[in-house]
């Protein structure tokens, strides 16, 4: 079937290089799929008119489900019909992204009999990305799906697919355990990961410790990041051997320091805990020597995400320090209560974010019925704008 | 047809990940003691215990055929007893537990076209996005960018020669489904041409209430054009967002001439040293320059050539910049500052420059 | 008449400030050297030519009587050929190139009430505005509350005992003529309670749009109250700037009960290591107490006294309180952090805090 | 005159205490002017009931000018009558606040004369307050004054009475003549000065260095503040002096510098000048052996200001570096195109500094034909929201 791929000369510029070339591989499955031959044809045409040609997506999906799937159909159904319809199915990966080659060939299997045989391993957040699917072949890939234990992600203003880092499956600094919580939490809230019912969308992420390795304080809703509140232990020995190895503690670990708490004294290593910002840089130098105290549980933060609408934001803390343990109580009322506020008041397409920046952080927390406290801020208000409780009246006025 | 539904089975959620993890991960699970890097690519991490997990990660462009996945799956089974795992920016990892396996894997994937790397001061893969491959709103292409960048850096994958990790992210519009806020270097594409109203379907395909609403500058009025009810855009408050066509599909910005990518950099997201930071616009505009976008590459080049140069050690792009002053940066790099790189929306007046402390 | 205005002087501006140099002051303008602090309140500025000007800086309260400001004459006359000047924050200084003249002009300087100091690591008099001595504004007193305050300070200005300079300010309500926004500690007037308006007098007094368009919160709407023109307040949505009041006399929030001063710390202006710093709520509220202000005076003398038990030498109170971090200054001084310390408005999500780090 | 001193029980506690005390200067007032001792005697009232007793000002003034003057009245002028009106006049003062005995005692006697016998010595933006006087006084005070050369300063919607620090007369670090040109912008501004014809107030301060001690850059539109672009000059022998003396150079000098630039060998001080931030700490710690360099001039900021309405400001940069020598046409010729573009443009009650974050930084600088450069900002922009210059039409699009 070779021969019946269309000409791409420009195309094939990108098979060049080092690289691992995404041409190649919708070659590859064009070998096979009529679908991925047309894709290479319009991405062809794109690549020599520097222009897109999807339209708007529209409404598809697979029943019982409100979300998941994104609509997606050629401009140019008539050139490339393999493509007239090219929906993507977004499904819920297995926390922290293990596989057996068992469970992926099952799903190569299902996605060369009814799809184009193209994926993302994995989407931006976090799903396997089923890419290109006509909508009458939607109900039979998930029927397929079900049957080897796979379910779809979510899409839409619902909650989206749950993911996390490696945690304690492969990191000794996991400050809980990750993976257990993703699993438990998309379980949990499988009706809210399925049927749209928020006023947009909301995402958890889940790292084990400061280092952040899935970016969840940039790109989570709720932000779930592992800490410790005690000392950092110390191997004594392992601090010698670094330095006999030659590493330059002073500068290299000392010097970079943001607590500025950290003594090096040419022998020992001496940290001032109380100043410590838990940023993790001494222990990612010295993995052998330091690593996070004992007394370990998470930071939680809350409001990131992309610019669209009021400016990207970063999350902000909104708890501390929370231990997490199942069935993690705490912090699925806390969840609860945050989503009923929100479901309630947000405006239409108003992040979690974007609504406590409206409502005011203070207006917010009483709702949830957390309490103030500083850690929450970079710093107090600068302007005198205080809105102040309720006054007195003249009449009380008797002194 | 009610009753089918209800029969049929939903909301099981995803497969739990104790079956995928190898014996050897599932015995040391939260035991790990402490982990080197052994070469470039590929990372033992020690337990307790003293078992040894050797990890070897392969770069991957994201994209994957169900051919390659099944290439991957024979490897895994070859060297790693049937088990391996992406990571959070997507390239592939095999998880071994025999060291004497890890070279033979690294010469078979080879063989695949999968080169090895991106683990400690390095450049990893570039976390990205559709582009023309699938999303209507790309004002650029995603994969194709990608694979020219990286084609170009290969050498900072392939050893770790850098200050500090360096990472890159491309978003192909304002969307930023790939999160390029708060990379090291990031590539956004962008539109520059106001949308293009279709007055003849705006009433029909979207709310005009809702559309007027959707955009943060209020450039958008409902108005009445050739007796049909649709909206007009005031073009000067227009700064070509696109929220008006995620919301209304007959307003499209998508434009072959005036589309392009904007270049970013000196975020970061690890609390490492540094709070997480925002990335700062650096290259306003480049033209969409396909197959290659020679002007991309060369430009990225440059910026990390010039921070591996100068940055101390473990200083991340933002980090440096932060410490040499922005101008500084725009000298060393011979971009030219312009109207565009100074904030205009919400908080600019927060990113004005309110004391003395600049260098000459 | 007109041609009475045409005849008289105007504009004309202010004498030349060359006359009221002394004579070493203009030998040696531009030629200083270096100076050195000889004893609290003391200083020897040394010029190129060898020639030595003494400064002795008085303590003064500012709203000062033509008969103290006389005495302050014959202090010049006496002791620095005539001359006099006073300082940025409204203190007496006599120039002196006579180091013999020193002692004799603090001692007649004590006899009149003045104390000497406010040099170097010291703390200075307090900038402030009018209070209930000449606005119509003042949700508090100014020169009160400051003498109280420096009566209880006094050993700081005397000595030089502190880490760093420490510089406090006073405004009698937000218009903040003291420019109390980048001060060490500033004392601040507040209102809270919303404008009571008299709807007899709106229309007569006040152009209603600007009234409206006065409001930061946009709290005023036009409303017609018992058949008059007027405004109305939406109470929930007012946090008693005063902006309305400034604008439109018929709003006055000026109130006993609900009128009292906030507290806030660690600004700065100076460029000196950090950059220019905006003062932060730290008290949102206490009461006015005249005529002595007890909980003010003892809530400042610890502020002070603990940022000086605690700071490294040079550093001001806003630089040490950055590098403990918010949290610790709360725990160290016993105040409750409550929801008026969060920041709400316009860029309150800039002070959210956007990282991992803190302390435990 | 002493008996006819009001009671004030509750003042006469502000006599007490080591501080120089208000009241016994309004008291020393009191006994000539019954001005004062009204204003003693409201004053013990508001004491009592906790509450001021003005009345909002009414406009009054002296013939030709159109500011200057405070109108204030008594909101109890029945108990009152002396301070039924009790105005301010603002009394442009010179530059340093620089005296001699001699023109001090002549505006004491005209104060004496004319009104209450108080001032404000000086007001917080620098005037000589003369507080307290009845309407029909003005014009006579204005009169007398105007014989021994004292003119009005500003008030309400115009320049404000400009003020410096005392800059070369007394200190070394001064980078320019802040007197001079402080003397030179009022001469050169009277107009604006006197005349209200601006959105809103402006207002100018000049610091010779970045200590800045009349703290223009939290407290002026324009702060005008020295500073110099070459090297630091270092005396050798007077840091060995400091270091033999006892100071402790590494930990009060190199380890406060933001720049990170000085080094201190034990010896010898070095400084990388190319990363110095232009601080002053060191020179403040060490000012006999560090001096600022000999490419002296000054930066120019724009735009701080007080809370209302859009919440303080700081100012920020605008000219990076400009030299300080009469007559001072390009600093003239940059603040005239500001007012016109401000007063042109500029709202009602809009400060210089909320007008341009109105308007956008951008957007005003190429009004006031400025070019952007990189030192005007923190850092670049962190939204995508950018107003791309004009885009190119279709019909362009022949390639
Ligand atoms: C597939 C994916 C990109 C990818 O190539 O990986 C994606 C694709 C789309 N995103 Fe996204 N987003 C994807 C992850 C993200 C992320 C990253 C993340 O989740 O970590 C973000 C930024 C983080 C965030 O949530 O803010 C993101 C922020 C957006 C936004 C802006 C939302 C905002 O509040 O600012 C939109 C616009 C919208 O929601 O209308 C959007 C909308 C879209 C749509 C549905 C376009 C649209 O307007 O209808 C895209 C469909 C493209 C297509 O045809 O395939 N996508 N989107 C990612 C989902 C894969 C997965 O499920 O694993
Ligand atoms: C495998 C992965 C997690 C996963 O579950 O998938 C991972 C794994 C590790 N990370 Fe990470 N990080 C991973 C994404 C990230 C991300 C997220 C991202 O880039 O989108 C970050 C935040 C990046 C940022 O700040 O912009 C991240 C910031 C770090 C840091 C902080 C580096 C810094 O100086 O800022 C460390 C510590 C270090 O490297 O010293 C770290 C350290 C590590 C360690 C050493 C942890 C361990 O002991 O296992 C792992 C190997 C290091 C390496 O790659 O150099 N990891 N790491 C992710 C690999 C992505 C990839 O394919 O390249
Ligand atoms: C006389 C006066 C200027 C004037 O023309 O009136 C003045 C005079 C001097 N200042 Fe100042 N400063 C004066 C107000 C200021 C202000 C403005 C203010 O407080 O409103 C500031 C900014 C304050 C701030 O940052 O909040 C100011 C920040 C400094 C600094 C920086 C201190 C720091 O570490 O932040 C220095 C350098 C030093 O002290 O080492 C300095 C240094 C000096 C020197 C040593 C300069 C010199 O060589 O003559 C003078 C005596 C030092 C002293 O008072 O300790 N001066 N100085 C002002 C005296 C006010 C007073 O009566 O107390
Ligand atoms: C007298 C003085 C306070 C003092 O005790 O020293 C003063 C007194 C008043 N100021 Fe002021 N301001 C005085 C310096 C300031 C300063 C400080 C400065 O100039 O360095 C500021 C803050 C800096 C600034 O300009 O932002 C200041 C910011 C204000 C504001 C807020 C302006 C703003 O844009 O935010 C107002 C309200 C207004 O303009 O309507 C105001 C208004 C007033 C009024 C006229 C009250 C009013 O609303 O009509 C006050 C008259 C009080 C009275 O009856 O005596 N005053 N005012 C100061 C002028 C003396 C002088 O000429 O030397
Ligand atoms: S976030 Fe922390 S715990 Fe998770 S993989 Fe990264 S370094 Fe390990
Ligand atoms: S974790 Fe960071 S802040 Fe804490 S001691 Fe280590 S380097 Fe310092
Ligand atoms: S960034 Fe924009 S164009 Fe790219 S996938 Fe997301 S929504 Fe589509
Ligand atoms: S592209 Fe954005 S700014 Fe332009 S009209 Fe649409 S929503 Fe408004
Ligand atoms: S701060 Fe307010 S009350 Fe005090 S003088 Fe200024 S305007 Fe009047
Ligand atoms: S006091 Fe301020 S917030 Fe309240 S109504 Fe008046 S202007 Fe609005
Ligand atoms: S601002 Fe600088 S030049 Fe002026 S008095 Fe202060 S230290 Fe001296
Ligand atoms: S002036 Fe400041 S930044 Fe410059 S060398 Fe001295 S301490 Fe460092």
């Amino acid at each position: 079937m070779a021969d019946q791929l269309p000409s791409t000369p420009k195309l094939d510029e990108l098979e060049k290089g080092k690289w691992p070339s995404f041409v190649t591989e919708i070659k590859m499955a064009a070998k096979r799929s009529p679908m991925a031959a047309d894709l290479l044809g319009q991405l062809e045409q794109s690549y020599r008119e520097k222009i897109g040609y999807w339209k708007h997506g529209g409404i598809v999906g697979v029943m019982g489900y409100g979300g998941g799937v994104i609509g997606r159909y050629s401009a140019l159904p008539k050139e490339y019909p393999g493509i007239s319809h090219f929906h993507t199915m977004r499904i819920n990966q297995p926390a922290g992204w293990f596989y057996t080659s068992d469970s992926l060939r099952k799903i190569c299997d299902i996605w060369e009999k009814h799809g184009s045989g193209l994926t993302n391993m994995h989407g931006s957040t976090g799903d396997i990305i089923l890419l290109g699917c006509r909508t009458e072949e939607l109900e039979p890939v998930f029927d397929e799906l079900q049957k080897i234990d796979f379910d779809i992600g979510g899409s839409g203003s619902d909650l989206r697919t749950p993911s996390c880092c490696c945690g304690m499956a492969r990191c000794e600094w996991a400050c809980y355990d990750t993976m257990a919580l993703t699993h438990d939490l998309t379980m949990h809230y499988q009706d809210e990961l399925h049927r749209p019912a928020f006023p947009y969308k909301f995402k958890f992420k889940m790292s084990g410790c400061p280092n952040d390795c899935v970016a969840s304080i940039a790109r989570s809703d709720l932000s779930i990041i592992g800490i410790w509140r005690d000392e950092i232990q110390i191997d004594k020995a392992a601090v010698t051997e670094y330095a006999e190895k030659g590493m330059d503690i002073q500068s290299d670990v000392v010097n970079n320091c943001p607590g500025k708490c950290i003594n090096w004294d040419g022998k020992e290593i001496t940290i001032d805990d109380s100043f410590c910002r838990h940023c993790m840089h001494c222990i990612n130098v010295m993995p052998k020597a330091l690593r996070p105290g004992k007394d370990r549980g998470a930071m939680l933060l809350i409001g990131s995400k992309a610019p669209i609408i009021e400016g990207a934001f970063l999350s902000s803390i909104l708890v501390p320090f929370i231990k997490i343990e199942p069935p993690y109580t705490e912090l699925k009322d806390l969840v609860d209560k945050i989503w009923d506020l929100w479901c309630e008041e947000g405006k239409n397409r108003e992040r979690v974010g974007e609504f406590i920046q409206r409502v005011g952080l203070s207006a917010f927390l009483d709702e949830i019925e957390v309490e103030p406290i500083p850690e929450m801020v970079a710093h107090p208000r600068e302007n005198p704008y205080v809105f102040y409780e309720d006054y007195e009246d003249d009449d009380e006025d008797d002194k | 047809m009610a009753e089918a539904m209800q029969e049929r089975r939903t909301d099981y959620g995803p497969p739990h990940y104790e079956q995928f993890l190898p014996p050897i991960i599932k015995e040391n699970y939260g035991k790990w003691k402490y982990h080197e890097l052994l070469k470039p690519g590929v990372l033992v991490h020690v337990s307790e215990s003293g078992a040894k997990l050797f990890t070897v990660r392969a770069a991957s462009g994201r994209l994957v055929s169900i051919d390659k996945i099944r290439m991957f799956c024979d490897l895994a089974d070859k060297y790693c007893d049937g088990y391996m795992r992406f990571t959070s920016r997507h390239n592939a990892e095999f998880l071994l537990s025999k060291s004497e396996n890890v070279d033979p894997l690294i010469a078979d994937l080879a063989k695949i076209g999968h080169p090895i790397g991106g683990i400690g001061n390095a450049i990893t893969s570039i976390v990205h996005t559709q582009g023309w491959v699938h999303c209507h709103s790309a004002a650029t292409d995603a994969s194709g960018i990608v694979k020219c960048v990286m084609d170009d850096l290969i050498e900072y994958f392939e050893e770790t020669k850098l200050p500090g990790k360096l990472r890159i992210a491309l978003a192909c519009c304002l969307n930023m489904c790939g999160a390029v806020h708060c990379s090291d270097i990031a590539i956004l594409g962008v539109h520059r041409r106001p949308p293009v109203i279709d007055h003849t379907k705006v009433k029909k395909m979207c709310e005009i209430p809702n559309v007027s609403a959707s955009c943060p500058t209020a450039a958008i009025r409902p108005a009445t054009v050739d007796g049909l009810p649709s909206v007009e855009v005031i073009e000067d408050r227009c700064m070509f967002c696109a929220n008006c066509y995620t919301v209304c599909p007959a307003m499209p910005l998508n434009d072959p001439v005036n589309d392009g990518v904007s270049i970013w950099v000196g975020g970061k997201v690890s609390n490492a040293r540094h709070e997480p930071m925002f990335s700062k616009l650096f290259i306003p505009y480049i033209p969409n320059n396909p197959p290659r976008w020679p002007e991309v590459t060369t430009a990225i080049r440059q910026i990390v050539e010039i921070w591996a140069a100068n940055a101390n050690k473990y200083e991340r792009l933002g980090e440096w910049i932060e410490r040499i002053g922005w101008p500084k940066f725009f000298k060393m790099t011979g971009v030219e500052f312009q109207s565009e790189h100074i904030d205009d929306f919400k908080h600019a007046g927060l990113t004005f420059k309110r004391s003395t402390h600049i260098t000459f």
